[in-house]
């Protein structure tokens, strides 16, 4: 295993570390239970929001505290939810007497821990939402299975969410914007090698030389099919006609075209990528009007990149245009 | 023969000790399905549950299990903390004030902490789970109380019907948990919390063994 | 291979087409000769900024161009420096009638390439200075050697002097003020993994499952010592001892701390390198005014880390937090 | 006897094909002590070269080389374009005008095409550079005009000697180019460059056997 790490049972910690020292004008971090919330926390009367999840997808979540975004991350360990009491506290520290939302993405694991947090907060007179983000076209939605997992779309939502709040519009309309952005966005990635887990110490799966996963998750679950590696092109082809087909994307919609690298991809494998799915969007007569291209919901040093679409409106594209300011997106302001 | 309240005790430790053996093997077990963390958040949960030890070992059962499940509740996390530390909490409700257990003891506790999992895990037998080895356990459990059992050989009962249940999770498509996003692949690999959870029945059956 | 690219000859023309798509509020690209413009150039009276280099680095330098920063990048083919015609062109294109500054990264072949525009555009009449950034302390500085080579100080100093320039001032001083960030910045990499160029198709070196390079270059040039595996908090101090000593920096200075990723090692990892850098510097009695934390300068998939520190004055901060507008880099605006 | 315009075309095709030929090897030597593209440099280079051949093969040799150079700065970047482009635009300022090129013209060509390489590229003997090729090459050639003999049997111990530097380059530790950075590390490797450059004089001697 090659890593920047000293002790793995340390990585998540250590990591924290970095952020306040390197960060202090835009979060605060608390240690045990884990949480970063925004330096200026409690917003009085602006709703709060919380995500959290397994670290090593950075720079979510935690990347993603401040103004016009979230106002706490909580880090569990390397690709396991955090626990119950980390979101309690957060939600505690971060309620600004407006509600607090909690964005969950779809993993058995994150749900069962989020759900107990909310329960123990509204015992303790909190007012909290969740909504649950379940984008991945490469998982079948059924009600047979843990359903769809959170990806790509969380990011986008963290971001309009976060500008809905700054407006101060209330818990409710916040919750049902959430999950109209959840009703309106899909994703799919693939891995061209996996990820390694600091406390596994060897990769998740072998892949050999010539092959990929497509459908991956961001966890270096493997995905759902294995296949002999093909050209940049052929690849777009395959996660943009998925992601397009399922929603359905219709001619004459207007997009945000988000194009993802997994953690171990470079930025000009990624515009790449995103020539073509453009190219793709444009023939499918979609209207790509908004845009994101970077490592923004990774997976460790996995080499890959993941699409997302996300359909657009007005209120979106000014949710989206509106200042935000924290270490891992930041414009306007 | 009743389980005393430092059986228990030695149970969970003698788990402690089982889990950093086998962590290795559940994080395996956990990659070809999974995320490849099963083996460390068992491992994390459990060290801090032999922290959390000492500070209960004079109080009854009940407060033990309770004490076990809060301390994998807030340091697992993932779905192994929410559905261990409910496992331990529900068993507990049933062990209140006890300072033993005999086997109808432990089968309700059992019982409730299946009870439990299942509820907020929403599993059912075939889903390719922990609830795959945790309920033959309790069925041979409740199908020894008739007979005229051994509290050890009930629970030897009840670990071998674990083992093959998490044995038969195999050939499963799993319909729950992260290797339900694997589909047809998800068939032929060995589900890690039912592995875990055998353990867990299984080391009950080899410390409890003298009962 | 594992890329997500089509044809290794098509990967920067393709790169750059996915700009052109992704990015046409900020730039405009020209093709054959290949480069990248700011979308309102030129801007009239104020110096314009170029740099340029082998491709494989990005952000670096196209992701730079904008607002605030690089008036034009010319892109050359991965790893190799740009030729002649593109920074002429460039240099002709983005003319504000105040002169050019070249910001050219010591490498032989850039120098060369560079100095051939440079005369060709002072005999169309245009007014070029250029200024070569040599900040690696990883190579011997000598009279007998190709010199030093131009890596992480690169970032900050387009960074910086793209806000003087803004502030429209006058070439003579822009030049200046570029080669005394040069004298006060300094930088060195490792890495953990080797790169693969897409022309040559297998990794640049070996490298062990045990072993890494350190002092490597950013054309995954093999470094000055192979050793064996070291944590992340070893390899920090090892990094920081050489550039502190170098300078020297000095009890008491202002720095900005780059702690930059080569490409393939992911955000946590860097904030663990972060966290001890700040550790390391504070003991040495620097005072870390402003930092830069991820992927701006690197070797195309090659996992690995940098570090830059840079003295700063009342001044450069100043200029470093005002605003900038680029794909890479954003704030202020 | 003298290389005629044509058999000039014909060297600079058949290097040509030697770099496609040699690109992996010329790309795996620099990946030892550079940065893996002097094959990829070189090959970009020349099919540029032999794109824009057809509009100047009825032209005098000194505008061949001419725009040979030309198109070599403005599609190899790196170091090698301007040292090659300038190379050829050096040695064709000797030939301008010429439709075939005696011993001496051949001479003068090249000792201007190399005084050029080291006027931009400020390299001495010694420095692990193709300057290492090349000076050996116009040294053998000097020494040859007072002997009498044959242009191609001149070619050939000039390509003799350019390989001989080539393999000198070998033990050198590098003071110029990207191989300097290495230091020590340098040491016990063939430089790229001396390595084309090797190639070119030697495809001379092959191409112009007939002279
Ligand atoms: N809905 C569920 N009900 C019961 N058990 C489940 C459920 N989902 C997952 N599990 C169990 O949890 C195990 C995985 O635990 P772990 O790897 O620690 O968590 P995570 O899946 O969040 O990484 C699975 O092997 C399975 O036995
Ligand atoms: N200053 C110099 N003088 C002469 N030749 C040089 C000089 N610097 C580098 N070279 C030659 O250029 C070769 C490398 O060319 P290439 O790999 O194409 O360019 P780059 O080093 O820019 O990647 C070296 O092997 C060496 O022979
Ligand atoms: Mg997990
Ligand atoms: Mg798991
Ligand atoms: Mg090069
Ligand atoms: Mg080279």
């Amino acid at each position: 295993m090659k890593k920047l790490i000293n002790k793995p049972e340390d990585v998540v910690l250590e990591e924290l570390k970095g952020i306040e020292k390197a960060h202090p004008d835009l979060v605060k971090i608390h240690y045990a239970p884990d949480y970063i919330i925004r330096a200026d926390a409690p917003v009085k009367g602006k709703v709060a929001l919380i995500s959290g999840g397994g670290s090593g997808h950075e720079p979510m979540h935690g990347g993603f505290v401040g103004m016009g975004m979230l106002d706490a991350a909580c880090p569990g360990a390397v690709f396991t939810s955090p626990t119950p009491d980390q979101m309690l506290e957060a939600t505690k520290a971060v309620d600004g007497g407006a509600g607090v939302l909690h964005i969950v993405k779809n993993y058995t694991g994150d749900v069962m821990n989020f759900q107990m947090a909310a329960d123990m907060a509204k015992e303790e007179g909190i007012d909290v939402e969740a909504v649950v983000v379940d984008d991945d076209v490469a998982v079948k939605d059924s009600l047979w299975t843990a359903g769809r997992r959170g990806v790509g779309l969380t990011v986008l939502m963290e971001k309009l969410v976060g500008a809905a709040a700054e407006e101060k519009r209330p818990l409710k309309e916040i919750a049902n914007l959430a999950r109209k952005i959840n009703g309106q966005g899909r994703s799919m990635g693939m891995a061209l090698t996996s990820c390694t887990t600091p406390s596994a110490g060897k990769p998740t799966f072998d892949l050999p030389e010539d092959e990929m996963e497509i459908g991956v998750g961001i966890h270096g679950e493997p995905g759902r099919t294995r296949t002999k590696l093909q050209t940049a092109d052929q690849i777009t082809e395959t996660l943009m006609k998925a992601i397009v087909d399922d929603l359905p994307f219709m001619s004459g919609d207007k997009v945000l075209l988000f194009v993802n690298g997994m953690g171990g991809t470079p930025l000009i494998e990624l515009y790449i990528v995103y020539r073509k799915a453009v190219e793709i969007a444009e023939k499918a007569g979609l209207k790509v009007v908004r845009n994101l291209i970077g490592p923004y919901i990774t997976s460790l040093e996995m080499a890959g990149t993941s699409i997302t679409l996300l359909k657009m409106d007005d209120d979106l594209i000014k949710l989206w245009d509106a200042p935000v300011k924290t270490a891992g997106m930041r414009w306007g302001i | 023969m009743a389980v005393t309240r430092d059986e228990v005790i030695s149970w969970i430790k003698a788990y402690g000790q089982v889990i950093t053996e086998n962590k290795d093997y559940l994080t395996d077990l956990d990659s070809a399905i999974g995320d490849a963390d099963h083996g460390a958040n068992m491992h994390r949960g459990f060290l801090a549950v032999l922290a959390k030890l000492p500070a209960v070992e004079d109080k009854d059962i009940g407060t033990i299990f309770k004490t076990v499940g809060m301390a994998l509740i807030s340091t697992v996390g993932g779905a192994a903390g929410p559905l261990y530390g409910t496992f331990f909490i529900q068993a507990g409700t049933k062990l209140n004030g006890k300072m033993d257990l005999t086997l109808a003891d432990w089968t309700a506790a059992l019982d409730a902490g299946i009870t439990g999992v299942v509820n907020i895990g929403k599993a059912n037998v075939g889903d390719k789970t922990m609830v795959d080895a945790l309920t033959p356990a309790i069925q041979a459990l409740n199908g020894a109380t008739g007979q005229e059992l051994s509290m050890s050989d009930a629970l030897k009962k009840s670990a071998k019907a674990a083992e093959e249940g998490m044995k038969g999770t195999i050939p499963l498509l799993a319909h729950k948990g992260r290797a339900s996003y694997l589909g047809e692949r998800s068939i032929g690999h060995q589900d890690p919390g039912a592995t875990s959870s055998f353990l867990l029945l299984d080391t009950a059956a080899n410390v409890w063994v003298n009962n």
